[in-house]
């Protein structure tokens, strides 16, 4: 998780979630950055609106089922 | 081998042995099926359904055993299964695949005595076209309220008088008769199918099909999971992981009291939560003046 | 609600729930302090599993309402 | 969760959430009080409209979870 | 397990779900092929709506929580 | 999900999970393999204790999803 | 939240959530760092469990998205 979790910072502090920031912050907690693994991440979450799954996660009621899906 | 012997046996045997061993050589797969006691009119809805699937045909063991040597099966594999009245399905078809088939015909009879419901034995209202009678004492004792119009019995309405699984009492059987009501279902056994060279005995041949879709379903959410766990980079699994690790943020946040705008909610509602749950727990003994919530007390 | 946030707040200080204590508390807050109900509250918290309750309660969903309000 | 329990018994008394009262309620708690602490959630609570989230946590469908357990 | 995954595999790279694909597949893995369990899959996986039971296997961990409780 | 299934099916064969071994399967199956991703995926799959997601996964309710479908 | 993706990243790298440490990375996601915030939480943490709370929260509904989505 520690991409994510560095992604997630670099979202609330309203940064670009780019591969070199990703490791960066990465670096900083001493985490040996995979390279492939940041590219992989930084390229997926540019196809994710960060924004709207954090509402999502936040606001679903207990008994937020989609019955179809 | 005596010559004289084989005069002995009527020509019909004779082409029947050579007929079965034709098709055992042009089947890969051959499927026996017991119908002893099995309704020929069924046997027969069941032969017109795989037609061009596969090739039924209900021929004396013997006969059967002398082809299948003849053919090259590995008979002694198969003995156990040739007894009482069989039929015997011939197809190039994937065993399961005609198990599977098969099982999906509902193919249903009136009850005998001692049968037990595979459905709804629903008598519905309307007229019976029967003739007002004794049978009205028959209804009566099914617990079914009938009306008499025109001398016919009329039912007043819809009555189960059976679920899947209940025996069906014997004195409806008339009844079902008459309205056509067939709840049970006839099934043909099968016992084994030889595949290749291979023996699939019954127990195996009879698959689930809902035990599959569970393995599917439980198999994709283990990936799933898995796919989460390691934010696996394609956007629709990043969702759920980033949804999931802002969950976490929150739970901590929430877990040490640390509180922002963002975190406001959580936090105190966590305060709240365990405060409303101590109130809960002493509040038959002490009385502070403050309503729990509902949704706590349940 | 004003007994049981005090009581909490001793146990999660880890100190003993008496009626010395929560009155204490409660005067520190500038709440008038009703003897009776000091009493009734520390008496029938002395038979509660605090802890099991409280675990309990963190087990409810407590992310059902989104966080702007 | 000290602090928040007594933020929430101050506001529970209707009192001000001032670090001054945090202190003071956790003082006679017998709480060792960290400045830093005090002063962080007095702040992030001046942020907040407790009122509306006390609101809501109260209206949240609890429920999930028996309280007996 | 190992039937079904390497079934979902090929579904997931949008091949038929054969006998000889699976084996295949299996045999890629090391695993020792079973004949008649790869015909059982294929025949039960040929009466399954393998993409609605993936969906709904994805729309599960929303429900982590029963809603009237 | 293809590099997450053929992971599982080596997982559920007690396979060792390796680039190689992730790659063959992928190619068995018809799948044209991403070196990138492979990589990643191998090297995140190290971090985690499969069993323990699967056991996770497994417990949480499921009976949101209409059983048919 | 950044304090807390800090930690929770530092947590996920088996780091020490230390002020040093939380400050260093979120000085790398160019946070501008609030002293009394980086205190107030790595006190608060250090009496939290989070492996605990992590499995907790596991079980809480997470995903308003479904992946076939």
């Amino acid at each position: 998780m520690e991409y994510i979790y560095a992604s997630l910072l670099l979202h609330a502090a309203k940064k670009d979630i780019t591969e070199d920031a990703i490791k960066a912050v990465l670096n900083a907690a001493g985490v040996e950055v995979d390279e492939v693994r940041v590219k992989a991440v930084a390229a997926a979450l540019k196809e994710v609106n960060i924004d709207e799954v954090i509402k999502n996660a936040a606001a679903m009621p207990v008994a937020a089922v989609p019955a179809g899906g | 081998m005596s010559v004289i012997e084989e005069r002995k046996i009527p020509k019909w045997k004779i082409d029947e042995v050579a007929s079965l061993e034709e098709k055992l050589k042009n089947s890969k797969t051959v499927i026996i099926a017991d119908v002893q006691g099995f309704p020929a009119d069924k046997l027969h809805e069941i032969r017109k359904k795989l037609r061009n699937i596969a090739d039924m045909k209900v021929t004396r063991n013997t006969l059967f055993l002398i082809a299948a040597k003849r053919a090259g099966l590995d008979v002694e594999k198969l003995e156990k299964y040739i007894s009482g009245t069989n039929a015997f399905i011939f197809t190039n078809e994937n065993p399961f695949s005609i198990s599977i088939l098969l099982s999906k015909f509902k193919l249903k009879r009136y009850p005998m005595p001692g049968d037990k419901a595979d459905e709804e034995v629903v008598i519905p209202a309307g007229d019976t076209g029967m003739t007002a009678g004794p049978i009205l004492s028959t209804f009566g004792k099914l617990k079914v309220q009938t009306k008499v119009q025109d001398g016919k019995v009329h039912v007043v309405k819809d009555t189960l008088i059976a679920k899947p699984g209940d025996p069906i009492p014997p004195e409806a059987a008339p009844i079902l008769q008459k309205l056509g009501i067939m709840p049970v279902y006839v099934k043909l056994k099968l016992k084994a199918a030889y595949h290749e060279n291979l023996v699939i005995p019954s127990d195996q041949l009879e698959l689930n099909v809902d035990q599959y879709r569970s393995m599917i379903a439980e198999a994709a959410r283990d990936s799933l999971a898995l796919g989460v766990e390691i934010a696996y980079p394609v956007p629709d699994v990043l969702k759920i992981t980033i949804g999931r690790a802002y969950t976490r943020a929150l739970a901590i946040a929430a877990e040490a009291g640390y509180i922002t705008p963002e975190t406001a909610q959580m936090v105190l509602t966590k305060a709240m939560s365990k405060a409303y749950a101590v109130l809960s727990a002493i509040s038959g003994k002490v009385d502070l003046g403050v309503e729990v919530p509902k949704a706590i007390q349940s």
